[in-house]
C-alpha cells in the first residue's frame, strides 16, 4: 500500500498497463508536455517516449483514430478534456468503436478507453461541469466506469486498458486531490463488481463517483440519528452489478439512489427499474432519487451549490422513509 | 508507367467482377431479395481497382456505403459478400451487419460504413497504428464529394498531417451527394485543392481511367511507404445509379449521364488492353464469362445458406462475452 | 377531417407554419428537390421558394446554424436525416441550442425543431435504425416529440414549430405510411399532453411512437383473454405528462413500459422511477419493461425480428403479472 | 486608408478598456475573488479593436472562452461583464454564464463559448438570418488558430460559401492552443491560406496592427454586405498570458515571449497618434485614467451587487416557462 492522490492514482494505473504493454498509448489534447488540464498525466510523456501523444484541437479525431489503431491492434487511451466535449465525437464512439465488432460479426475488436473528466463544484459553469455517465449506458458495447476512490481509480484504469471493449473512464474534478492507499505493483478491479462502501440494515443507498463521498458523509450523519445505511459503489454502471443492489434490499428494504448528473433519464432511473422489476418484493417504501434538477449547471457558486446533491439533501430524502 | 500485362489483365478481372457483382445486386433487389439499402459502384470500379492494386493484404482500407467496389478490390470473397447482402449466417458478417457494414479485417478491410465520413479518422488511426507498429503497412481511405464536407476531413486530413502518417485519401468524386450535386454543395471545381490547408499533396485523376488511377495512387503509396505522409487524390468519377437502388434519380441531367456512361472505364480498359495485344475479345470474354459464374455460385451459396437463428443477436456485442 | 398519411401530416403541419410565418425555414440534407430521404417534405420547396435549402452533408454545421438563425429570430426547422446522425452534431444540440437561454441568463430564445426519423423494422442495420430518444430527455431545455399517428404528427409539429424553445421531432420509419384523419385547417397538439390511445382497467401499458401500435394489438389479443389493458401514448416525452401516467395507475395498479430502444438507460427507465418514486403505493406488482436487448440493431431480418419488441412480447409480459 | 483622429482614439479607448479589464480579471483572480476558468485577452486588443469598429450594435459576432476583449469591442458594459465574473445576480446572465458565456444578444452578441469551435456554425447562422431577412446586418465569428483545427471551422466555411453568406471569419491566431504550438498543430504557416478550400479570400494580416486589422476586416465586412460572400482574416498575434489564469505557461520559449511583448499593440498605436499630432501623451494618459476609473467602478459595482438566490437555479431553462 501506498498512499496516494486519485489523480496519482490514475496515471500509476496508466503507467501499470503502458509498462506492461508497448500497444498502449495515451493521445489527446496537452496530455503531453502540459500533463493534462489538470496534470493527471504529468511525467507519462517523458517515461514513453513517443507513446504519448498530444494532439490539436480535434476530438473527432482523436476517438476517430483511436478506433482505427485500436481495430488493427494497438490499445489506445484516448483522452477528452472534458466529458462535456464528447458530444463532438459521439459518432465515433457510438456508432463507430462500439458497433464494429457487432456489426462485423464478431470479427473485430477495439479495445480502446475513452478517458475523461466530469462533474461540478469548480464553477466551470454548464459546458465544463456536466455528468453526462446516462448517455454512455445506453450504449451498448461501452463499458462505463466511475471511480471513486484513489484504489479505485488505479485498479479500473489498469482493467479497462486490459479489457478488449471501448471503455469511458470517467474520473471526477471533485477526486483529483483526494488521497488514499493504493495497493503497490500490479492491482486490477475488476469491471462489474460493485463496492459496499459502508454496510448498514436500514436504508440501501446507490452512488458513484463523487456522490459516493456525500453518501458516505450522509450515512454517517444518520448513524447519529439511529438510521443504518448502506452505501454501494457500482464503480462500474455498465456492466451493473446488480446482484449486489438486489442484495442490499433484501437487508433493507428501502432504496435512495443519490446523482450528480440531471434528473430526467439520468443512470438512477435505470437503477430504479431494475429494483423496481426485481426487487420490487424486496421494496417496503417508495424509490428516492436524489440528483441535480433538470436545468444546466450554473456558473455562480451559490448557484451552483443549490443544485448539486449533496449530504443534506440525502439526508432529507432518506428521512422521508422513516 | 508501362504496367504489364498481367496487370492490366488483373484489373480487368476485378472490374468485370465489381460491375456483375452490381449488377447482379441490382437484379436481386429488384426482385425483393435483398433487405435493407443497397448502393451500387457501377461506373466507378476504375478507382478502388486502381488504387488497391497498390495494396498487400497488409494494408488497410476503410470504405464507404457504397463499399462493394472498394471489398472486392482489396480482395473480399464475393461469395461471403453476397451472403451477407442477403442477411445470411454464412456473410461475412454472420448477417449482423449488411450491405453498409461488410468488413474483413483479416484482409485490412476495417468496414464499409453507414455513416459518410467516419471511415477518414479510422483510416487515420489504422496509419498510425502502422506507424507506431513500424510494419511497412499503410492505410488507404476511400469517400465521397460529398464526404469531403465533412469535419471528419478537415480533421483526419490536418491530423494526418502532422504525424505524417501512411496514409491515402482517395476522393471518389462522382458528382453527387444523393441529389445534391458537387457544384451546390461546393463552391471549388477539384477537391484536391483541399490538401493544401494541411500542407499535403493533392492531385485530380481521371477517375474512369484505371491506369491514371493506379499510377497516382502509387505516388501517393510510394510517399506512404518511405514515410513522407499522407496525400490525397481526387478521382472524378460518375455514379451511374440512382443514390441507392430504388431512387429513380430524376435529379440528374439525362445529357450529362449519357456522356458518361460513354466513358465507361470498362470497355476503355478492354480497348487498351486489346491495342497492346495482351488478349482478344474472346480472352476477354472468357473473364467475364468466369467472372459471371463466380457470382451465379455467390448467390447459390447465399441462397442455400441458413439464416442466423433469433439467439445470435445477443452474441457480438462484447470480446470475452 | 382529411384522411392522409402520418408523411403527409408531417408535411401538413409544416406547410402550416410555413405559411402563418416567414420566420419559419426548412433545411437539411435532401429535402428540397428530392424530397426528402423518405418523401416527408415533397413538394415543399416549390410552394416556398428560398425557404426550403437543401445543405451539404454537414449536420454539424446544419444544426450550428440553425442554432445561430434562431437565436437571432428565424425558427429553422433543421433535418437531420437519421436520428442515428444526431452523434455528429450533438454538441451543437446539447451544449449550444439547449444552453443559451440558460447560460445567457434568460437573455435568448432559441425556437429551433430538429426534426429526425428513428426505428427499425426495414433492415437498415446499426447505424439507421436506432431509438435515441433517451439521450434527448437527459438534455434539459430541450423538449422530444415521437408522434404515433397522422394526427398527432401534424399537431406536434405544428406546436413544436410554435415552441419557443428547441424541440426535437423524431418521426418513425415504419409509420410514414399508415394512414388517419387529421384535422384539416390549423390544427395542433400541446406539448406535454399524453393521450389514452385505449382505455382500461386492468394494466397500463405505457409506449410511444410504433411501439404504441403494437401495444394497441396486444392490448386487443388480452381482451379476449380477458384483460383490459390501457394504453398511454405520452406523446411528448418531455414533457412528461406524469399525472396521466399517475391517474392509470390509480385504476389499474399495474405498469408495463414499451420502447423500442435498447433496454438499458432506456426512457423505460425514467418512467419506472417516477412510478415507484411518486406512484409506489397505487403499485401491486413488479414493473415490466419490454423493450429492445442491450444490442446493436442488426441487419438481417430474421435477427431484427428478435431483437424489436412486439405484441407477442408485450402480451407475454403483462400475462406475467396476472 | 488614412484613418480620421476620432476612429485612433477610439481604437485607442477601446483597447485600452480591453486591457485594463483583463488586468483587473487577473488582479481579482489571483486575489480569489473570482470563480471558475478565466482566460484572458491581453496582446491582442488589437484584433477585436479593429474588426469591430466596423461594425454596427445590429451586427453579430460569435466569439470564444477568451471572450472579455470582443464584447468590451462590440460594446458591451465592463459593470454588467464584470458583475458576470464574479457570478453575481446583476451580471450579463445573472451569474448563470460565467466569464465564458458571457452574452448580450441585443448588442448583437451571441456569446462567449466554452466549447472551442463551436462560434464558427453559430455565426453562420446569424449571417443566413441576415441574409434571409436582408436586413443589411452581417456577422462576424471570431475564433482562435486551434479552433481552425476543428471540423466545425470546416462545416460553416463551406455552407457560408455556397451559400454566400454575409459573414466574416476572423482567425485570432495567437500561435498556441493551450499548450500546443501552431506549428506543432497543424502544417502550414498561414491559416488564412485555408480559404481556397472552399473558393473563399483569405489574408493574413498583422493582428498587433490595429490599423492593419480595421483595413483587412473593413474590406470583409464590404464584401459581406454587398452580397458577395464570406471572406477569412487571420491576425497573427501572441496570447501574453498562459492559457488560463494559473497557467505558468512554461512551454512557451521566454524569447519568443520577449519578443512579442515588444509588439504590444497598444504602444505601437499610442506612437502613432502622437506622431499623427491627434493626441499628446497628456490625453492618452487621460483616456487610461478614465478607463481605470469606469473599471473600478465596474468592480465596485460587481462587489456590491447581490448573488442570485438559490431558487434562481430554476428558472431560464424554458422559454414561457
Ligand atoms: C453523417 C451522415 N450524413 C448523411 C448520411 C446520409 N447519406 C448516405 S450516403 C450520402 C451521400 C454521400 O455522398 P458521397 O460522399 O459523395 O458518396 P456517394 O454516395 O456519392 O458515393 C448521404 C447524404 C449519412 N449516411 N451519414
Ligand atoms: C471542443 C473543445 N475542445 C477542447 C477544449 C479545451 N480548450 C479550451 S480553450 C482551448 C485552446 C483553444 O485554442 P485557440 O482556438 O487557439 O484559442 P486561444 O485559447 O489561443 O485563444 C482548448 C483546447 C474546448 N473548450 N472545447
Ligand atoms: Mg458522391
Ligand atoms: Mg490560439
Amino acid at each position: 500500500m501506498k498512499k496516494m492522490t486519485y489523480a496519482e492514482a490514475i496515471r500509476d494505473g496508466i503507467r501499470q498497463e503502458m509498462k506492461r504493454d508497448s500497444a498502449v498509448y495515451l493521445c489527446g489534447e496537452d496530455v503531453g508536455k502540459f500533463g493534462g488540464c489538470f496534470g493527471v498525466t504529468a511525467g507519462l510523456v517523458d517515461e514513453f517516449p513517443g507513446r504519448v501523444l498530444d494532439t490539436p484541437i480535434t476530438e473527432t479525431a482523436i476517438i476517430g483514430s483511436a478506433v482505427g489503431a485500436a481495430a488493427v491492434g494497438l490499445r489506445p487511451v484516448a483522452e477528452i478534456m472534458f466529458v462535456d466535449f464528447t458530444g463532438v465525437c459521439m459518432d465515433e464512439l457510438f456508432n463507430q468503436a462500439v458497433k464494429m465488432r457487432y456489426m462485423f460479426g464478431g470479427k473485430a475488436k477495439v479495445p480502446l478507453v475513452l478517458k475523461t473528466i466530469c462533474g461540478g463544484g469548480v464553477a466551470a459553469a454548464a459546458q465544463h461541469s456536466q455528468c453526462m455517465e446516462a448517455w454512455f449506458t445506453h450504449i451498448p458495447g461501452l463499458k462505463t466506469v466511475m471511480p471513486a476512490t484513489p484504489a479505485d481509480a488505479k485498479g479500473l484504469m489498469a482493467a479497462a486498458i486490459r479489457d478488449d471493449n471501448p471503455v469511458i473512464y470517467i474520473e471526477h474534478k471533485q477526486l483529483l486531490g483526494l488521497g488514499g492507499d493504493v495497493p503497490e505493483g500490479e492491482y486490477l478491479v475488476p469491471l462489474g463488481k460493485a463496492d459496499i462502501k459502508r454496510p448498514g440494515t436500514d436504508v440501501t443507498i446507490v452512488a458513484w463517483s463523487w456522490m459516493v463521498h456525500r453518501a458516505l458523509a450522509a450515512a454517517e450523519a444518520l448513524a447519529k440519528d439511529g438510521i443504518s445505511a448502506e452505501v454501494i459503489d457500482p464503480r462500474t454502471l455498465v456492466p451493473l452489478d446488480k446482484d449486489a443492489i438486489l442484495a442490499s434490499l433484501a437487508k433493507t428494504h428501502k432504496l435512495v439512489i443519490v446523482h450528480e448528473a440531471v434528473r430526467t433519464s439520468g443512470f438512477g432511473g435505470e437503477i430504479a427499474a431494475v429494483a423496481a422489476e426485481e426487487g420490487f418484493d424486496l421494496l417496503d417504501a417508495p424509490i428516492k432519487r436524489v440528483t441535480a434538477p433538470d436545468t444546466p449547471v450554473p456558473f455562480s457558486p451559490v448557484l451552483e451549490k443549490a443544485f448539486l446533491p449533496d449530504e443534506g439533501k440525502i439526508i432529507q430524502a432518506v428521512k422521508e422513509l422513516f | 508507367m508501362q504496367l504489364a500485362k498481367e496487370n492490366l489483365l488483373a484489373f480487368y478481372q476485378t472490374m468485370v467482377t465489381i460491375r456483375t457483382f452490381e449488377n447482379k445486386a441490382a437484379e436481386l433487389f429488384a426482385a425483393g431479395k435483398l433487405p435493407g439499402f443497397v448502393h451500387l459502384y457501377i461506373g466507378e470500379e476504375a478507382v478502388a481497382t486502381g488504387v488497391c492494386a497498390n495494396l498487400t493484404a497488409k494494408d488497410y482500407i476503410t470504405s464507404t456505403h457504397r463499399g462493394h467496389g472498394h471489398l472486392i478490390a482489396k480482395g473480399g470473397k464475393v461469395d461471403l459478400m453476397m451472403a451477407e447482402l442477403y442477411g445470411k449466417a454464412t456473410g461475412y458478417c454472420k448477417g449482423k451487419g449488411g450491405s453498409m457494414h461488410i468488413a474483413d479485417v483479416d484482409l485490412g478491410i476495417l468496414g464499409a460504413n453507414g455513416i459518410v465520413g467516419a471511415g477518414q479518422p479510422i483510416a487515420v488511426g489504422a496509419a498510425f497504428a502502422c506507424k507506431y507498429q513500424q510494419n511497412g503497412a499503410i492505410a488507404v481511405c476511400f469517400f465521397g464529394d460529398g464526404a469531403s464536407n465533412r469535419g471528419t476531413f478537415h480533421e483526419a486530413m490536418n491530423l494526418a498531417s502532422i504525424w505524417k502518417l501512411p496514409v491515402v485519401f482517395v476522393c471518389e468524386n462522382n458528382m453527387y451527394g444523393i441529389s445534391n450535386c458537387q457544384r451546390d454543395h461546393m463552391n471549388i471545381c477539384d477537391i484536391s485543392d483541399r490538401a493544401a490547408a494541411y500542407g499535403v499533396p493533392g492531385v485530380t485523376v481521371d477517375g474512369n481511367d484505371v491506369v491514371a488511377v493506379f499510377e497516382a495512387a502509387a505516388e501517393g503509396v510510394k510517399r506512404a511507404r518511405q514515410g513522407d505522409g499522407p496525400s490525397l487524390i481526387e478521382c472524378k468519377t460518375w455514379r451511374w445509379r440512382g443514390h441507392f437502388e430504388g431512387d429513380p434519380a430524376t435529379y440528374k441531367n439525362p445529357e450529362e449521364q449519357k456522356t458518361w456512361l460513354q466513358k465507361d472505364p470498362i470497355p476503355r480498359l478492354a480497348q487498351k488492353i486489346i491495342e497492346l495485344g495482351h488478349a482478344g475479345e474472346a480472352d476477354l470474354a472468357n473473364i467475364a464469362d468466369a467472372v459471371k459464374a463466380q457470382v451465379a455460385a455467390a448467390v447459390a451459396f447465399a441462397e442455400s445458406s441458413p439464416d442466423p437463428v433469433p439467439a445470435d443477436v445477443l452474441t457480438d456485442v462484447y470480446a470475452g462475452q
